[in-house]
């Protein structure tokens, strides 16, 4: 990390500025729902004051996928390819368990090509955050439909869906995923407060963020316009997360208010907004979800939340320092262990 | 115990009633799934432990219970240890198979036949039977293992074939002369010294020889006797060998998908690796993922080198195949990558017990566009190791894909070899800037640079804690400064800059081994598990006068002294297990100058090269072209 | 409206006052997304009206809106249409590459420029200006169309961009001299005959016409005049074509994945399938399904092909790249496809809006083990139709994957061409037997037999009713009879009929065209949309004296003419766009006698070939040989 | 089909006999579960006397996916790639809608590999029937965990499982299958009851069936045993078809029988055994696999049936004639067409 430098305006615990988590400018369109991802992606990570030498940037390929560029231009990042991203990212977070990994997706690139990486990414609960910025539609290739586009929806250039959608956090919770979350990037403070929990949280970390495409997928019919979230969001509960420096404020009536605490500090906390909705019932989140889905309510929120399961590097039993450190001295066994099993076959 | 029905065959001993010693092969024919794998491990390193030169190869069905495998033993004391087309002892337990199996014995061969065959019968009267009594001795050593609670009753079934293989055991070691000590000292290390299944084995070993002794007399040539040619050596498969190679080279990742004959490479990493690379705490310094599929395991060794690991996976074609984006991708983005292609025969799913050498080419160029790659051909059992730790030096001195092309021969049947040596040289990171580095360097250093004028850039990995260590890595276009980039110039740059990589490797990655003869006109050439046929064929094409030099290829992109030995000779036959005559195809797309000096001999019908056929072919044409006048 | 400034340049116009007609290029330099498609469609169209030859090309980035994009306008009255490296004509609409722009100009070139740019100045004293009226002219017909309703008042934005290029159409056509009926033509033509947008797109047209002729004095010696070289002929693109001829071939069955340059073709494809395809009762006889990736698309198209459709799918580099095992199945169950690789230019995700001839050798050889394939390689719109029916005729004739190699430029950009022609033959569904053949052929018939010498089996489709039709496919060893088989001579045998079949390819696939010149010494040989700049270069080098052959290769594998071609030219230059030499590599092994002729020019940019790169390139070579006394 | 020849023993509507509904011999192992189920394929396409013409069987790779070649030998059959099957059948059955497909696989060729391509295959409810043969393992490679073992289990080579299981049937119903069981190939009555409501119904039908791999995961503490199963199945329901020309049995208490009459003549009866369990409602069979799940019960039956989806032929709207029989009267379109497309382009 740089040494600390003249300051001027407001500076998170590391004493950076926001600006410093910029990246490079964006070549998405005007007004592209991913966009505003980005830049809470860049609210939170200045927030939690993450050195950005520790967190690793990953994503497929698609518009959505273009987007770590465009954040944190000081951590590495890689551009993988379409679909793939969920497997670079658990060798990655294997090599290095050091790291926090952000994972950046399209719904095409998830939902499609990338839909068995994505399960057995869950599977196996590599340690990272994975948004989905989902718009019912192929933004690169020019507007096709995606698995995440409703039946019946339709488009300007590529007509009606015919087909049922494929809802990425109902899968992600029948794969075993203990943080599912769905958000619509028009809603700031939500998407902010989310990814902060996301980040804190320690195995995979699903957001299916609605991000409307601007050129392609924008008409108002289309549930995911931004006319339409705008208007239809409707938020299970408020979201906040208290880090551990902070005080957790405790002015609710009982039962409104869930919280939930990370194994390394932060808390989370639901103000509930449906009475009922219990973010750490497994089913009853697939219920809702379902319900929604029926009904073409979009719900948002932080759908499910379970931190039991051991992630990936915790199953494998790492040595502390990152594989990607080790010296021959750990990792080449000595001269006499050879010679010792070239006896045994002898 | 039933005496045994003796043959008073008109064969007599091939040979003319000498003795033949040390230079013969066995077969057993039985069932797979039946248990015949630790009778035949035995008898071969019984053998080896003689101290003659042996090699065994099996030859399996792609299925995993009930039909026809061939475990075949070939015993030289020249210490030839290629295929031969010819076995001259049968031991056969298949009633499948039990009549060809027959047909295929030379004049005065021997079969050895279990007594429990339905569809044996003494078709040909010019060779030796003798039956072997299993019925008998396999129900009584079940029974007594039953009784002393060494089997439970219920796996019976399970033990039967396993018993009844150690039959062949015995009754082959007493007729030909196999040591006994030998016998136990191979059975010791079987079972890795557990003392149950060693006495229970050992017993069956001891009777039947006994039997044999008294109720067989012998009818045939074939003994063996002790040498002093396998002292201070090992007895190993290649798979086993990459994997320790891998170990010891310090793979921390390996991520791979099942697939037959590449998953025991990956089960020894486990196993060694448990052993080997685990901390007095148990904490281990490396990982293995069972992946989903094979662009998974390579997307996961990608992400892994990425992030700094020596990562690697093992596969076979078909895994290859599935991996080719990705390949391209880790070619273009200048990622580090250890894949092992354990051959099968291809196309498709081909023949997935059956050795090829079909891959080479493919392998090559694996993906879109123009890409070439690194590729390692081990020829021994020895360079699987060796080349199972240089590869990891290679991927990541060069940052790119480093195939290893093994084949199933090589990888799955049994070799003989010097021990392996401890790597001589300290593990090759690479180029990687570090951060006192990164900082000292400051704007000057851009991901992919050429500033050292061999085609490869610096990296750094993600974690290092400098200000412009940071790099975002793409598979799109790109500038020296790893930026997004669509013009024309900063493509063909960077795509110059690869091939210039590549040519920088060529004097790097292995070199070929060259036999050069004086005077000879004609040049072999070969790679991997050809090797065996041919050393032994160019003995016998001296016999038959025509004197050979040997270069056997290491590695791709070829060095200049591949070049060199195509001009210093007039011939130069290209030897490979493929249809279409791949290595051969290379050869004359980079030496378009000599193209016509090469000759193929390409053939693949699934079994392992022999000397014999490679001899065939190389006279025939030296015939044809003195019959032209040359 | 404002006056235009004029520039009072020291630039005359170039050619020393002389009129330069239709023989110049135009470049519209504007941002992506902008909406300047229509406007650079009519100038062509409108130019292609007046009988006068034409080419468009467009360079556009791997995004969907804000970065810059060049589209390219080539006159030519002989009829030129390759790339050209200079363009004399810049249309400057954007500020990211303004200043780049005009210094890419030559001397005496002409720069009409929008006067809303804001980085634009005058850099540059030999090259004349001319500013266009955009600020006031695209708000004034914006008000006017949202005042009619013919433009929603939310949409103001995003019509700007398209009506704003419309100045310059209209400057242009007074500029330029090109014809107003011809422009309306062209308006008419894009809007397919939509009245409100014809109107309000014909309004601008003519206002800045008219504004230019009233204010803009002609400085510049560019100018159109009427020809006749277009009668009778279409303009369209390649993917189009390509989509056209699949429908009239029969297409029944295409699965797909987005992927640019490939995504126009299966857009066309449903498009005109729609319209052509269906019942009177709005029935389909075709199935268009967007995959969920490419290795499902081409699994699709095996399992179409295999239950009898005539199947196939469109893609690029990376798609092909996952595409690889299901091809070496569909190679060796011998199941026919037909693969549409529209190239870009890779390796990995590389330049997708970018072209190359980077996948030639990959396509051919795709797959793991022993595989080569059909390749179909267009030259132009016109056989990228013709190829696109015939492909399924050769798919379905050879039962194997067929290749159809066209790329980003041909694919994408608007060709002239002869109209196509209606299939001549009917269409081959190659060697189906039906019930009555099976019944009558009894178990002589064996899916994989080769009765006819020609290697190529006889199939039957599943739902034939007849006793042994039925048989079971798959990618592992079979026998004649497609019966699961592990035995060495099963492999060989098929292996060998498989080769075979390739061989009989030769002289049935698309033969190359060759124009032989008598007594040239030089060869020149391309294919694909290398085609238009060989053609211009060889006029060139004949002015140089240097007299050509040329061969246009389209199809693999070669035919015995190739070999010919070679044999009769002391030098064959092997012109192509790729790093790599890929068919020169091919040549090369396959004609290793000849090997030594050929001269590789390969390169690869992202941009299509010009005739100065390939006539320099061929000098240079030449003036050396000359040099070294040859 | 072959001309109606002496008949010798029981015979079904086409006249033929069952043997004659048999394959080549099975090259599995001796007791597998795979043989089962190919016995009980060819019962069920016995019973209802399906035309072997008019049948296609397909697979991926594996012990499993080698079994059409076990049943059925004069239907045509294809043995595809490794976990490819579904994009096969795909192509196969938009090319030929008159054929009825059916498909064999495995726990690794649909789980692992093929998970993608399964979940797609659901959605576009491609009209086969598809059988999971699974046995936790992948059972020709030798024994590796495949992703339904469950977390725990143990094998002989390759030690503990370490990550959770898939569930093929959740994963089925979460991508909108209508046809979903599970089944024992040890339940011979209900494994080919099963199967007969699968061939009849129009869409995916999915069958997955546990089917021990007595050499790698046969011991009794594996879920996925013989011993095990036996000893632990718990059928929801009794399950039987009712063919079209049969009678319907009434002699129930209401409440106690569901039927299911599927649009081409059968119904399906099932006779609860578990009260309260409908197999019509979608959130009520996730709920109660979930519930399974957990507390490690082995729950059976036609756990979820709805037949109201469109196929995917039937969505692409085609003419009756299958495509793969039309003629280039049909399928190359006039030359006056072409004409006019070229004046077009002029
Ligand atoms: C293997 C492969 N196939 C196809 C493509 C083309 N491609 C690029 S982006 C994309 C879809 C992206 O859609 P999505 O993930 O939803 O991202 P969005 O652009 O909508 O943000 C496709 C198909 C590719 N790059 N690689
Ligand atoms: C692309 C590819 N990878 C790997 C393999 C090797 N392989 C063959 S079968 C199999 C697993 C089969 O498991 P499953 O589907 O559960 O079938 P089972 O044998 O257990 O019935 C694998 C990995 C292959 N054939 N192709
Ligand atoms: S095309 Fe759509 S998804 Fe892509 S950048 Fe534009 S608005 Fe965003
Ligand atoms: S290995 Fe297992 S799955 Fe394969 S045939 Fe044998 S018992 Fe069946
Ligand atoms: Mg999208
Ligand atoms: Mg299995």
């Amino acid at each position: 990390m740089e040494a600390t430098r003249p300051v001027n305006g407001k500076v998170n615990q590391l004493g950076l500025q926001k600006i410093e988590y910029d990246g490079s400018k964006t070549t998405l369109c005007a007004g592209c729902g991913h966009n505003s991802i980005s830049q809470r992606i860049i609210d939170a990570a200045y927030e939690l004051s993450l050195p950005q030498h520790k967190v690793i940037k990953l994503s497929g390929i698609g518009c959505s996928s273009k987007s770590p560029a465009y954040f944190m231009g000081r951590a590495h990042g890689i551009n993988a390819l379409h679909g793939r991203m969920p497997t670079v990212a658990t060798g990655a977070t294997v090599a290095n368990h050091d790291l926090l990994a952000i994972g950046v997706s399209g719904d095409g690139d998830t939902g499609s090509i990338g839909f068995s990486p994505y399960k057995h990414m869950l599977r196996r609960n590599v340690p990272m955050v994975y948004i989905i910025e989902n718009n019912g539609v192929y933004g690169l290739t020019k507007g096709q439909f995606s698995a995440t586009s409703d039946e019946g929806q339709k488009t300007r250039y590529y007509g009606t869906q015919r087909f049922p959608s494929l809802d990425m956090c109902m899968e992600a919770i029948v794969a075993g995923a203990g943080f599912v979350a769905r958000s619509f990037s028009g809603d700031a403070k939500q998407v902010r407060e989310l990814l902060k929990a996301a980040m804190a949280y320690k195995g995979t970390a699903v957001l299916d963020i609605i991000s409307p495409c601007v050129t392609f997928n924008d008409e108002p019919d289309s549930n995911k316009s931004f006319a339409y979230g705008k208007a239809n969001e409707y938020p299970l509960h408020e979201i906040g997360v208290v880090l551990p420096f902070e005080e957790i404020q405790v002015d609710y009536e009982p039962g409104t208010v869930q919280q939930v605490k990370l194994h390394d500090g932060p808390t989370i906390q639901l103000r509930k907004l449906e009475a009922g909705y219990d973010a750490t019932s497994k089913m009853g989140a697939l219920a809702r979800l379902d319900q929604a889905r029926e009904k073409g309510e979009f719900i948002t929120g932080l759908l499910y939340i379970d931190e039991s399961r051991p992630t990936l590097p915790e199953l494998e039993n790492l040595v502390e320092t990152p594989l990607a450190w080790l010296t021959e001295k750990d990792t080449r066994p000595s001269r006499e262990s050879l010679d010792q099993i070239m006896r045994e076959f002898m | 115990m039933a005496t045994a029905v003796l043959q008073s065959a008109s064969a007599t001993g091939a040979g003319g009633g000498k003795d033949i010693i040390n230079d013969f092969s066995i077969v057993a024919a039985t069932v797979n799934g039946s248990g015949s794998q630790t009778a035949n491990m035995t008898l071969i390193r019984a053998l080896f432990h003689m101290g003659i030169p042996v090699n065994g190869k099996n030859l399996f069905p792609s299925n995993i219970e009930g039909l026809p495998t061939w475990f075949t033993i070939r015993v030289s004391k020249d210490g030839y240890i290629a295929r031969r087309d010819g076995v001259e002892i049968l031991v056969a337990f298949n009633d499948q198979t039990v009549v060809e199996d027959i047909r295929l014995l030379p004049p005065g061969g021997v079969c050895f036949y279990s007594d429990e065959l339905k569809l044996f019968n003494r078709s040909r009267d010019d060779i030796i039977y003798y039956q072997l009594p299993v019925k008998e001795v396999s129900r009584e050593a079940l029974d007594a293992a039953i009784a002393s609670g060494a089997i439970r009753k219920d796996d019976r079934l399970k033990f039967k074939g396993r018993l009844a293989s150690m039959v062949y055991v015995g009754v082959l070691a007493q007729m030909l002369g196999i040591d006994m000590t030998a016998i136990r000292q191979a059975l010791e290390n079987q079972f890795k010294g557990r003392r149950k299944p060693v006495e229970m084995n050992w017993n069956i070993v001891q009777r039947t020889a006994d039997w044999a002794r008294e109720n067989l007399p012998k009818l045939d040539p074939y003994r063996v006797q002790p040498m002093n040619e396998t002292a201070g050596k090992i007895i190993i498969e290649g798979n086993t060998a990459g994997a320790l190679g891998a170990i010891y080279g310090g793979m921390t990742v390996a991520a791979w998908y099942p697939i037959t004959p590449a998953t025991s490479l990956a089960d020894e990493l486990e196993e060694y690796a448990a052993k080997l690379r685990k901390t007095p705490d148990g904490k281990a310094t490396y990982a293995i993922i069972q992946a989903e599929d094979e662009i998974a395991a390579i997307g996961m060794v990608v992400g892994a080198s990425w992030a700094g690991a020596r990562a690697m996976t093992s596969t076979s074609g078909p895994g290859i195949s599935l991996m080719t984006e990705f390949v391209g991708f880790a070619y273009y983005t200048e990622i580090p990558a250890v894949i092992w292609d354990v051959q099968r025969m291809g196309p498709s799913t081909g023949l997935p017990t059956r050795v090829s050498q079909g891959d080479l080419l493919k392998a090559y160029l694996l993906g879109h566009g123009d890409t070439k790659h690194i590729v390692l051909l081990p020829g021994s059992v020895k360079e699987c190791f060796e080349f199972g730790h240089t590869a990891f030096d290679l991927a990541e001195r060069f940052q790119t894909p480093v195939f290893v092309l093994s084949d199933l021969d090589l990888g799955m049947n049994y070799w003989m070899s010097e021990p392996f040596e401890y790597p001589a040289k300290p593990i090759d990171r690479g180029k990687v800037l570090d951060a006192e580095a990164v900082k000292r360097l400051g704007r000057e250093w851009g991901r992919y640079k050429d500033v050292d004028g061999d085609g490869i850039p610096w990296r750094t990995l993600p974690g290092t804690e400098a200000p412009g260590a940071a790099y975002f890595t793409r598979g799109s276009g790109h500038n020296e400064y790893a930026l997004y980039s669509e013009r024309g110039e900063d493509w063909l740059r960077n795509m110059a800059r690869l091939a210039k990589k590549h040519e920088t490797a060529r004097e790097y990655v292995p070199a070929p081994v060259i036999d050069q003869r004086q005077g000879a006109r004609v040049g072999l050439m070969a790679f991997g598990s050809a090797d065996p046929a041919v050393v032994e064929a160019r003995d016998r094409l001296a016999k038959e006068g025509v004197e050979t030099s040997y270069l056997r290829l290491r590695a791709l992109p070829f060095s200049e002294s591949v070049r060199d030995f195509i001009a210093a000779h007039e011939e130069v036959y290209v030897i490979e297990m493929n249809r279409d005559a791949q290595l051969a195809s290379l050869l004359r797309m980079e030496y378009p100058e000599l193209a016509t000096r090469l000759v193929s001999i390409a053939y693949a019908d699934g079994l392992p090269l022999t000397a014999r056929f490679v001899t065939g072919q190389v006279l025939a044409h030296e015939r044809e072209l003195a019959g032209a006048g040359r």
